[in-house]
């Protein structure tokens, strides 16, 4: 392990600023999934003069904020079983319907965190395969398979140190290929067919730390 | 920011090239996009495939469409209405293809090509002439055949209500294909006799959600097929 | 010919007649499809003391009698394209859930008009295979696909004297062994594995009368 | 004359027998119908196969069913969600078991199900685990599975609003499952927080039309799973 790697100083962007940063490259009018942890944080975001509408699997599309203190209701939830609220505009319907929605090509913009991402897109984040583990899915594949465009926000490496970004996933895929773009602590980096395509380090975060960090080649910037 | 509508018929069907395959919303006159449809024609597009239950009534509307010749093929399950004469007697002239699908069939594979499903089982026309060339199995003690999902380039179909999300509802029986149509156009251009501010429309109301929709086009008082074709009008 | 079949007198029951009959064997709280033609006629008929829910596949559960004159809507119709009213308690919805209701088994009933009928229950009824015609099914497939019970109505021979009631069917069929029962001026039979079991003669017809238009064996009524 | 109204949740849930199979809507605790749950377990059927997004959570409602030892089987696609304990427990020990089910592809068979759909293809899986076991079809350039449609001999529902004809409304996101259950149940038993009489609810406005659904019994303050294991309730 480098010096780097056990210094306990903060590198990299927060949680926070890794949704801000994603919320940057979400094109106007889009219609965005949001996955539970820090995808749920991009909603805060939304760029100046831009309009994302949320979806949220269980059955609403225009999903707004979580309600004030005392004012929500248990049966207007997200996919995390938060508590939300309808903005206007909104639509409310039924899971055939929510997930034709997915299934059928009609959202363009999922966001999705990971347990892995392999270099050539394959995305792990439902199991860890554990021979004690339940099982459980979601609606993670439905997503994956049916979303135009899939970003993945998940901090660079696990809380043991180890790379999230891997030359092959070790862990039960979600998909196979599906992955576009990562958006990390360290790093924006595009899934390309020569593998992790650096388009941009954190301020702070050299090439060289970032490509320790990574499980995989990290191609650099072209000058 | 979003806003769906657009400011004429003549911009909202602007872009529909020759050969495309346009789904047209509508059981006979119910819910059929007459103004759209006469917008089509003035476009010009032609050599399209044009999905719909009938195939239009009088010269007006969908009829008017073929008599135009613009519709090189027509999927449907009933091309024999009454007052349909445009297509039977181009039909009988060998000047238009027709692939004949059961109307429970032919709306179920719209729904499975907007929700993604390439392709489903289902008993209907097990046994009968339209089976012929679908491949069939059996699954517990009866037979099915396989029918594939049907999608479109644009989907054209008539609302009663919209707002600038592309959120839809509809009236009566009008409804019929415009759900499953609007889920299935790669661009779906809807009509709608009032467009209404966002959060007008009860959300728990909403029938056709706007993810599916891209362009909506206010006509305020559509006309009726069935008056056009008793007046005797012929479009254009 | 005998002499029975040119008299021009009326034998057996009227189309009212034979729709007030079907009516009589449909049980209470039944969803039911009818047909176009004499089927659409039955709607006037409920015994006394019974409800039955009327379901037309353009997308309306509790479809009503026709408007008075001038009160119609062009966007009520019914299968037929007819305009039509809506009872208390009815509900507008789209064709893929319309049809689901077809396909899925809900729908308890439904009565069909014939061009023939097999004995062993195959219906012909969209289409006479002619080289000139247009070919048309509509939702006919879907219903004899997916109804429970398939009661078939119609004139007993063709316009021409021809027996409907066939020992094949010459024509392109609807479905294979589908029917049920068959209501028409002469008799009210049902399809068994033995073939056309006459369960009632209409008044005035003797069995004789009956079996000289049926194109196969009637089995007799068990003493 | 059609009345679907029963008078107690005893009587509504009677002639649930042992093995049946059991679809209970609800997506965590929206929709879901704890008060026929509740019922269920008082009525003492068992070797049951439930089909439910989750395994519910704490120990009332479906995770009371679970804990009573009722469930055989449970059909799902997140048996593992915040204060779900009991499934868990069981599974870990094989005493239950389990068929994961991707969301979508859940929410879809059940919809086949009620549809008449024995079997259709999806994209979801492909490339997974959870594809192992099924067979693979490719169409144009993408592979699918094949899933098989799912029904049920009972389902369980909860809805906002019911007529005697058992047209239903649903509250916000809770209406979730409860639509595609109530098509795919040979018998829907629906809990409604009110009952109106019939013509109330606008035809237009109408989620559930009343032939999905065959008893409907007034639960006017259905309670909160949430509130239930905040409170450390265990039922019965």
């Amino acid at each position: 392990m480098s010096p780097e790697m056990s210094n306990s100083e903060i590198i990299g962007r927060t949680r926070d600023e890794m949704a801000k940063r994603v919320a940057q490259d979400i094109p106007d009018g889009s219609y965005v999934n949001l996955g539970i942890g820090i995808p749920e944080l991009i909603a805060k975001f939304v760029p100046e003069g831009r309009e994302f509408i949320y979806h949220t699997e269980n059955g609403l599309l225009g999903m707004g904020p979580s309600p004030a203190e005392g004012e929500g209701n248990p049966e207007l939830i997200n996919a995390g079983k938060r508590q939300v609220t309808a903005l206007p505009g909104a639509s409310y319907f039924h899971h055939p319907d929510s997930f034709a929605m997915i299934r059928g090509g009609h959202i363009d913009l999922c966001v999705l965190g990971a347990l892995q991402v392999a270099k050539n897109g394959d995305l792990a984040n439902w199991s860890t395969g554990g021979p004690d583990a339940i099982p459980a899915v979601g609606g993670a594949m439905d997503l994956v398979a049916g979303v135009k465009c899939i970003f993945v926000v998940t901090q660079h490496c696990t809380k043991q140190g180890s790379p999230k970004l891997v030359d092959e996933c070790t862990y039960p895929l979600t998909g196979p290929g599906v992955v576009n773009r990562i958006y990390t602590d360290l790093a924006v980096i595009e899934i390309t067919p020569r593998g992790f395509q650096l388009i941009e380090l954190s301020p702070g975060v050299s090439f060289e730390y970032a490509q320790e960090r990574t499980g995989a080649p990290l191609l650099p910037i072209a000058p | 920011m979003i806003d769906k509508r657009v400011e004429s018929l003549a911009s909202a069907v602007a872009d529909i090239c020759d050969g495309a395959t346009v789904m047209v919303g509508g059981f006979g006159e119910a819910g059929s996009p007459i103004e759209l449809i006469h917008a089509l024609i003035d476009q010009g597009a032609t050599g399209l495939t044009v999905i719909n239950n009938n195939t239009g009534s009088g010269e007006v509307g969908l009829a008017a469409l073929i008599k135009a010749g613009r519709v090189a093929k027509m999927i449907c399950s009933y091309p024999r209405s009454l007052n349909s004469t445009v297509f039977p007697e181009l039909y009988k002239a060998g000047k238009i293809e027709l692939e004949l699908v059961p109307q429970g069939t032919l709306a179920e594979r719209i729904r499975a090509g907007g929700a993604g499903i390439p392709a489903f089982f289902t008993a209907t026309s097990v046994g009968t002439p339209l089976e012929i060339g679908k491949e069939k199995r059996t699954f517990g003690s009866r037979e099915y055949v396989l029918e594939f999902g049907l999608s479109a380039d644009f989907s054209l179909i008539k609302c009663k209500r919209a707002d600038p999300y592309g959120n839809l509802i509809y009236n009566k029986t009008a409804r019929n294909f415009g759900p499953a149509m609007a889920m299935a156009g790669k661009v779906t251009i809807v009509q709608s006799e009032s467009i209404v501010p966002a959060g007008e429309i009860d959300p728990e109301n909403i029938i056709t959600p706007g993810i599916f929709v891209n362009r909506v086009v206010l006509v305020e008082n559509p006309q009726h097929e069935s008056a056009l074709v008793a007046a005797g009008v012929s479009y254009p």
